[in-house]
C-alpha cells in the first residue's frame, strides 16, 4: 500500500493571480470599498482568508455586505440581503466615502498611466469615441477619498499607455504634490496588480515601479505590455504562487456564482 | 392627492415630448415596464437623467427617445457595453445623442440639491480629472470659512421622475425597501412623478430599511407587477441575470435589437418576457 | 473596533476638560446618564453643543462644566424656561455662559457638513434675523450657476458626540428607532464617540424605522438600562412628563436645583428616579 | 314632564376660543408644519374637525403624525407611533421644509411686531437679557418655507410691540417687497390669532390690520393691548363663536392630555 498523492490541482489563471494577490493587499483592512468584478472577488476572498471582520461596503449603499454567492452588479440584491445596512446612494457617497471612513478603494480600469491615473470614460477622441466606455461611476471619489487604492487590471500595451485618451480619475496626477494640490485627501493608488506583475508608486517621484512578476512572467514581457519606459525595482521580486488553500478558497468563491433557482 | 391610473394613461398624462425624464433605480427596482412604456408612446427628444443607464436606457436610445441622456455610469452591470447606448455615440445611429456626464456624487448631489429647494449642493468633486468644465452644472466654489476649493452642482428639477417600488396604499403613500438609490431625491426633486408597484395594499405594514414616499409628493401610481423586470423587486422576484447576459447579443446588431423590441416591447408585442 | 466599557470608564477616557462635547437625542434618547457622569467626574470648560438643550443641559451648566453652549433651542418642551441656563446667562451663575446660537436648521446642517467630510453646508437660512453675524460659523454664499445668495454654515467637528440607543450588539454594531433626530450626523461628524444602550444583544434584529451606526464609527459603547430618563427610549420606556414639569420648581432657586443634584446625581446619589 | 334642557357647556376660555379660531383657518389645508402648544392643539383640532386628511409634520421628523393624544413635546412618543414616517431632523427640515413642500406653518412668539415679525430669543438686550427665552429653534426656516402661515398668541402692550428686542423670524419685515429681497420663498404671515381677536396684513403695505374681535372683546382694549397705533378694518367683524361642536371637540382632545399609565 502506498500514501497516494492527492492529484494536484490545475494551475492557477491568470484572472485567479490577479484575485488572489489583490486579496493579500487587503490584509489587516478594516473597511473596503468594492467595485465589482476581480476588485470583488478578491474583497470577498479576503475577507474569507485574511480578514474576516472586513466592512465590505458597495456604492449602491450596502454597507457591511457579507455576500455567500459573488454578486453580478453593485446593485445586487445579495448586498442588501447580508449587509449590515443599506443607506441611500447619496448618503454612502457623501457621509460614508467622503466622510473618509474607509480605508481601502478597489478600483479596475480600461487605461492606467504611469502615475497610476485612470480611464473608464473612452478610448479615442471624447467627441467622437472609437469606443465609448462607461464612465466615472465612483471612481473619482473613490480615488479621491478611500485611505489608499488597490487598482487590479490586465496589463497590455493597449491598456498601460503613455497617455490617457481621458483622465477619468486621479491617481498620483502629475507626480510628487499632485493629490495635495488637489485636494485629493486619500493617499492614492498604493498598488497595482496585473496578469503580469505588481507595481507600485516611488515614494518620491509617485511614477509606478515594477516590484515583482509573477511565477513564469519574463521580466522583457512586463516591459514590452508597457506603453512607457518601465521602472523596475533594484530588488524585483516573482511572487509567491497562491497556495492551494488560497486556489481551493476562491474556487470555491467563484463557484458558488451560480444562476438562482 | 395621487392619481392611481392605468400604466399607459399615467404616461400619457405625465410626460410630453422634450421633457426632462428622470427614470431611476440603482441595478434595482429599474421602472423597465414606464420604460418601455414611453417606447410605445413614441416619445421623442426627450433628455433622459439616469445616473446608471442599463438595458432600459439602451432600448430608449435605440428606439430614438432620446435627444440627451445625463449619467453618470453607463452600462450592462458584471456583462459589458451598452450596444446602442455605444452606436448612438460612435455612429449617431439612430440620430446623434448628446450627453451630459457626471461622476455617481455629482451626480446624486444634483437631486439632493434638487430635493431640498436649493440652488445647488456642495462636494469634493472631480478636481484633476476630464469630467472638469464638460458640464455647465459643476462649478468650483471657495469654501468662506477656510477658503478651500470645493465642487458646487447645480440642482437638478426634473418634469418628471419616474420609479418603481414594491408597495403603495391606496391613498398613494408608497414604500420601497432593499437597495433604495436616490429614488426619494429623484421623486422631490421633480415637478411630477410616477411611482409604478408590485400591487396596491389597503394599508404598508412597517418594513426594516422602507423608504416611504407619503401621497402628497407623489403624482401618479399605477400598478404593474413585475414592473421592472429583468431587474427585480426584493421580497417579489430576482433579478434576471441571464436575461442581463442575454442583452448583449440581442442589442449588439441594429436589425436584432428592432425586431426583439417589435416582438417583446411594441404596441401588439408579447410583453418582456422572453 | 468598538469597546464595551462601564459608563465611568468610557467617560473618563473619551472626554476631557475643555473638550467639545455634543450631546444630541431630540427630545427621545437624551443621553442624561451620560451627562451625569460628566457632571461626576467634575468636567469643566466644556463647549456643550445640542440643539435642543433642556434638563439635562441644564443641570450640567449650572453644575458649572460649560464654558460654551452651541444650540438652537433651549427650553424645558411644553412646560417653561430652563432656569439654571437663565441664571448662567442673566446672573452668571456660577460662571459666565458664552453661546453661539442657530436655527435648527443651521445647527443640524453644521453637523451634516461636519459627516459628510466637507468644509461647509448650504441651506436657507436666517436672512434678515437677528441671527445673522452673531456666529462666526454662518456666512453669505453666492449660487455659482443663479448668482442666489443663500447661508453657509461651517463644518462641526466634536471631540465627542454621545447618544443614547435603544440596542447595540457585542461587536459594537448600534441600532435606534423611533425619533431618530440628528444622532446619526452628531456621530458620523464627531472625532470620538459614546453610545450608551438600553441592552446589549446577540443580533441586531431588523426594525422598521431603525437607524444603524456599524461599529467601525462607534468608538465606545456602554449598557446603561434607563439611561435617557427622564426622556424615553421607544420600545423600553415612556416620557416621564412628570419629572419633566417638577424641573421647574427643582431648578428655579440655586438651593434646591443643588440639593437635588447632591441627592440623585453626585457621587453616592441614589440616582435619579425622584 | 318637561323637555330638560342640557345644561348649557361652560363659555370658551381665550385659549379654547385662540384654539377654535386658528383650527378653523387651516379648512382645505393639505400639509401643516406644527409647533407645540397652542398652535398643535389647532392643528389637532382641525384635523379633528375641518380637514381629516391634513399632514402634520413636526420638526422632530414626524410626517403626518396623528396623535390620539395632545404632545407635550414636538418630540412626542405618540407623534413617532402614529406617524407615516419618521425621518431624521436634518432630513426634515433640508427635504420637506426647505424643499417647499408644506402648505402652512404654526407659529408662536413672546412677541409680535406692525409687520408680523417675530421674537422668541429674548427680551431685553441680547449680551445682558432681562429674560433669555428659548431662541429660534424651526421658527426661521418654518416662516420663511411654508406656503403662508398662522400666528397664534395671546395680545397685550408687551407682546405686541413697536419694536421688536430681537428679530428671531422674519414675518412681512419692513413691509413690501420685504421678503422678496430677503430670497424667503413662502408668502409669510397670512393671519395672528389671539385672545382679543384676528389680525391679516395689508396686501399692500403688509401691515397688521385687526379685522375681527372676539365675541365679548372691546375695540378699546385691542388697541390698548398693542404697542402701536392699531389699523382696524372698516368692516370689523366679530368672530362667530366656537359653536357646541367645535368647544366639545376641543375639550375631548385636551382631556386625552392626560398622564400615562
Amino acid at each position: 500500500m502506498s500514501l497516494g498523492h492527492a492529484t494536484p490541482a490545475p494551475p492557477a489563471t491568470t484572472d485567479e493571480i490577479m484575485a488572489v494577490v489583490a486579496a493579500r493587499e487587503l490584509r489587516g483592512t478594516a473597511t473596503c470599498f468594492v467595485g465589482i468584478g476581480i476588485p470583488s472577488t478578491a474583497a470577498n476572498l479576503a475577507r474569507r482568508l485574511y480578514s474576516p471582520a472586513v466592512v465590505l461596503v458597495y456604492e449602491s449603499g450596502a454597507i457591511g455586505a457579507k455576500p455567500l454567492r459573488l454578486p453580478l452588479s453593485i446593485g445586487d440584491g445579495e448586498l442588501a440581503d447580508t449587509a449590515d445596512v443599506v443607506v441611500s446612494v447619496p448618503e454612502i457617497f457623501n457621509y460614508w466615502l467622503q466622510g473618509g471612513r474607509i480605508d481601502v478603494g478597489m478600483l479596475g480600469a480600461a487605461q492606467i498611466d504611469r502615475f497610476a491615473n485612470l480611464n473608464t470614460t473612452v478610448i479615442g477622441d471624447y467627441d467622437a469615441p472609437r469606443v465609448r466606455l462607461p464612465g466615472a461611476g465612483g471612481a473619482p471619489q473613490i480615488a479621491a477619498s478611500c485611505g489608499k487604492v488597490v487598482v487590479v487590471m490586465a496589463q497590455s500595451a493597449r491598456t498601460f499607455v503613455g497617455e490617457l485618451d481621458f483622465v477619468t480619475t486621479v491617481g498620483h496626477g502629475d507626480g510628487p504634490g499632485a493629490r495635495e494640490r488637489l485636494g485629493l485627501r486619500g493617499r492614492g493608488p498604493s498598488v497595482v496588480v496585473t496578469d503580469l506583475g505588481v507595481l507600485r508608486p516611488d515614494p518620491s517621484s509617485r511614477e509606478l515601479v515594477l516590484t515583482a512578476v509573477h511565477p513564469g512572467v519574463e521580466l522583457a514581457t512586463a516591459k514590452d505590455e508597457t506603453g512607457w519606459e518601465l521602472r523596475v525595482a533594484r530588488d524585483l521580486s516573482t511572487t509567491v504562487p497562491p497556495s492551494t488553500y488560497e486556489l481551493s478558497a476562491l474556487r470555491a468563491l467563484v463557484a458558488e456564482r451560480e444562476p438562482r433557482r | 392627492m395621487t392619481e392611481i391610473l392605468a400604466l399607459d394613461e399615467a404616461v400619457a398624462g405625465l410626460v410630453h415630448d422634450g421633457d426632462c425624464v428622470a427614470l431611476e433605480g440603482f441595478t434595482h427596482l429599474i421602472p423597465f415596464a414606464a420604460g418601455h412604456e414611453l417606447v410605445r408612446q413614441g416619445r421623442r427628444e426627450l433628455t433622459l437623467v439616469r445616473m446608471t443607464p442599463d438595458i432600459v436606457s439602451d432600448q430608449l436610445i435605440g428606439m430614438g427617445c432620446v435627444r440627451t441622456l445625463v449619467f453618470s455610469w453607463g452600462g450592462n452591470p458584471g456583462v459589458g457595453s451598452l450596444h446602442r447606448l455605444r452606436d448612438a455615440l460612435e455612429h449617431s445611429w439612430p440620430h446623434p445623442l448628446e450627453i451630459e456626464e457626471h461622476s455617481h456624487a455629482g451626480l446624486a448631489n444634483r437631486y439632493v440639491a434638487g430635493a431640498s429647494g436649493l440652488p445647488f449642493a456642495v462636494l469634493r468633486g472631480d478636481a484633476g480629472t476630464g469630467l472638469e468644465g464638460r458640464s455647465p452644472h459643476v462649478a468650483e466654489i471657495a469654501c468662506p470659512f477656510t477658503g478651500e476649493r470645493v465642487s458646487a452642482v447645480a440642482a437638478l428639477h426634473p418634469d418628471v421622475s419616474i420609479v418603481h417600488a414594491q408597495r403603495a396604499d391606496r391613498s398613494g403613500n408608497v414604500q420601497l425597501w432593499g437597495i433604495t438609490g436616490v429614488q426619494k431625491e429623484a421623486v422631490l426633486a421633480a415637478t411630477r412623478s410616477l411611482v409604478t408597484v408590485e400591487e396596491i395594499v389597503d394599508a404598508l405594514e412597517p418594513r426594516p430599511g422602507a423608504t416611504i414616499l407619503p401621497s402628497f409628493v407623489v403624482s401618479t401610481v399605477s400598478c404593474v407587477p413585475g414592473g421592472t423586470h429583468p431587474s427585480y423587486a426584493t421580497g417579489y422576484s430576482e433579478r434576471d441575470d441571464a436575461f442581463y447576459a442575454s442583452w448583449d447579443a440581442i442589442s449588439r446588431d441594429r436589425e436584432t435589437f428592432l425586431a426583439w423590441m417589435a416582438a417583446h416591447v411594441l404596441p401588439g408585442a408579447g410583453g418582456i418576457t422572453p
